[in-house]
């Protein structure tokens, strides 16, 4: 599973990248975010507060309850800001 | 049609192109976003803005914005849509964005363009850092942008 | 500013000269007004025009477009506006108008255009001929275009 | 006083533009109009109906009630097609 971190959140976590290999109880994204913060303090930094981080699986805005599976491309990010 | 790119772009060629050789168009409405050289909401209360730089999610960003160009000609009756979002350093007075719609009747044409942009600023991802003489700092996402994006919605 | 004239205009140099220098514009909405094939709501509808000649009335055309102008500034915060309108003989696919308006704010810019053209329909002293295979006849007013510059009232 | 007719008025009467010079109890617009009637059958078609008329007194709209007088500018049109 590849998962993507964009603006203030790729500061936090220090990579923009990774691929991860969660245990297969790991099933949607809210159980994703837990085992995220996890793996460093800067994950915990970054996905502290979900009411501020955006969400997207395969390219698609996704919820926390949304399934996850091997193979998936996940990201984090702020509300957009374009335009 | 949608283009995600670093260069610049030229309105009026870009204007000329979408209505070339279709005289079914009455009328377009074009909308560019520029970089303003004060951040909040008047100039006298931000600070100066020496520049951006605006970071996006290759790949998810095409697909929301061809995505939101679909709705648009769902919902009206359009001769032709066109999307150009910049990405990269920018400066002030520089062109961030460009949305455009042409139809038959004004009014299709007014609504779907002021759609694009609403529905691009809630969903396109992309992210300003904006350089000031006080540091960088990443743009907030404003309740004014969902408020005017929710007016579409339903 | 306001501008009436026989000849064609380029809306992406109009654009340049509205915004050029001005970094405290953040957007910019543009609507350019086309002649076009078919009379009425649907081609299918519609008989072929040919063209159109629009006649005005000299003095009165410039005085209606600058208090609509002045208006626009007045009920929005407006970096710049500008209205162009055409008169004489145009074929299918030509320009007829150009209303623009730029601000520090897309929402003003977007409401401050919309409110040009749909006043300018009902308020500016313009009249079509259009010129079709069935011969030549006046453009009547339309109710909608009454109710859609009514939107602006009070 | 300066009269002027515009898209089909202008057909009607036959003349884009005309001098005249009313009696002095022609003091507004609807008097007016009466009065430019009576001269000419293409005068009388084209003011018939003055609810598909609009009028401008030295170029800002007017309506039957505003005083007209020697020097002003007025003029006779359908409802406007322009934009």
């Amino acid at each position: 599973m590849k998962v993507l971190y964009f603006a203030w959140l790729r500061s936090k976590v220090g990579i923009g990248e990774e691929e991860v290999a969660p245990p297969p109880e790991v099933s949607d994204l809210g159980a994703l975010v837990a085992w995220l913060k996890t793996r460093s303090p800067g994950h915990a930094a970054a996905l502290a507060d979900m009411a501020v981080v955006r969400a997207a699986v395969n390219q698609d805005y996704a919820g926390l309850d949304h399934p996850v599976k091997a193979g998936d491309e996940v990201a984090f990010f702020p509300p957009v800001t374009g335009g | 049609m949608i283009r995600v790119q670093r260069e610049d772009f030229d309105p009026g060629a870009e204007l000329a192109r979408l209505t070339a050789g279709n005289t079914a168009i009455g009328g377009i409405c074009l909308f560019v976003g520029l970089v303003r050289d004060f951040m909040g909401e008047a100039a006298a209360l931000g600070d100066e803005v020496r520049g951006m730089t605006l970071e996006h999610y290759p790949g998810m960003t095409e697909r929301q914005l061809e995505a939101i160009e679909a709705e648009a000609r769902r919902r009206w009756e359009l001769e032709g849509t066109l999307v150009i979002h910049r990405h990269g350093r920018l400066e002030p007075g520089d062109r961030i964005v460009l949305v455009a719609a042409a139809s038959a009747h004004r009014e299709a044409a007014f609504q779907a363009c002021h759609f694009l942009i609403d529905w691009l600023k809630t969903k396109a991802p992309f992210w300003k850092v904006e350089h000031t003489a006080a540091g960088d700092h990443w743009v907030e996402a404003r309740a004014s942008d969902e408020t005017l994006a929710g007016r579409w919605e339903g």
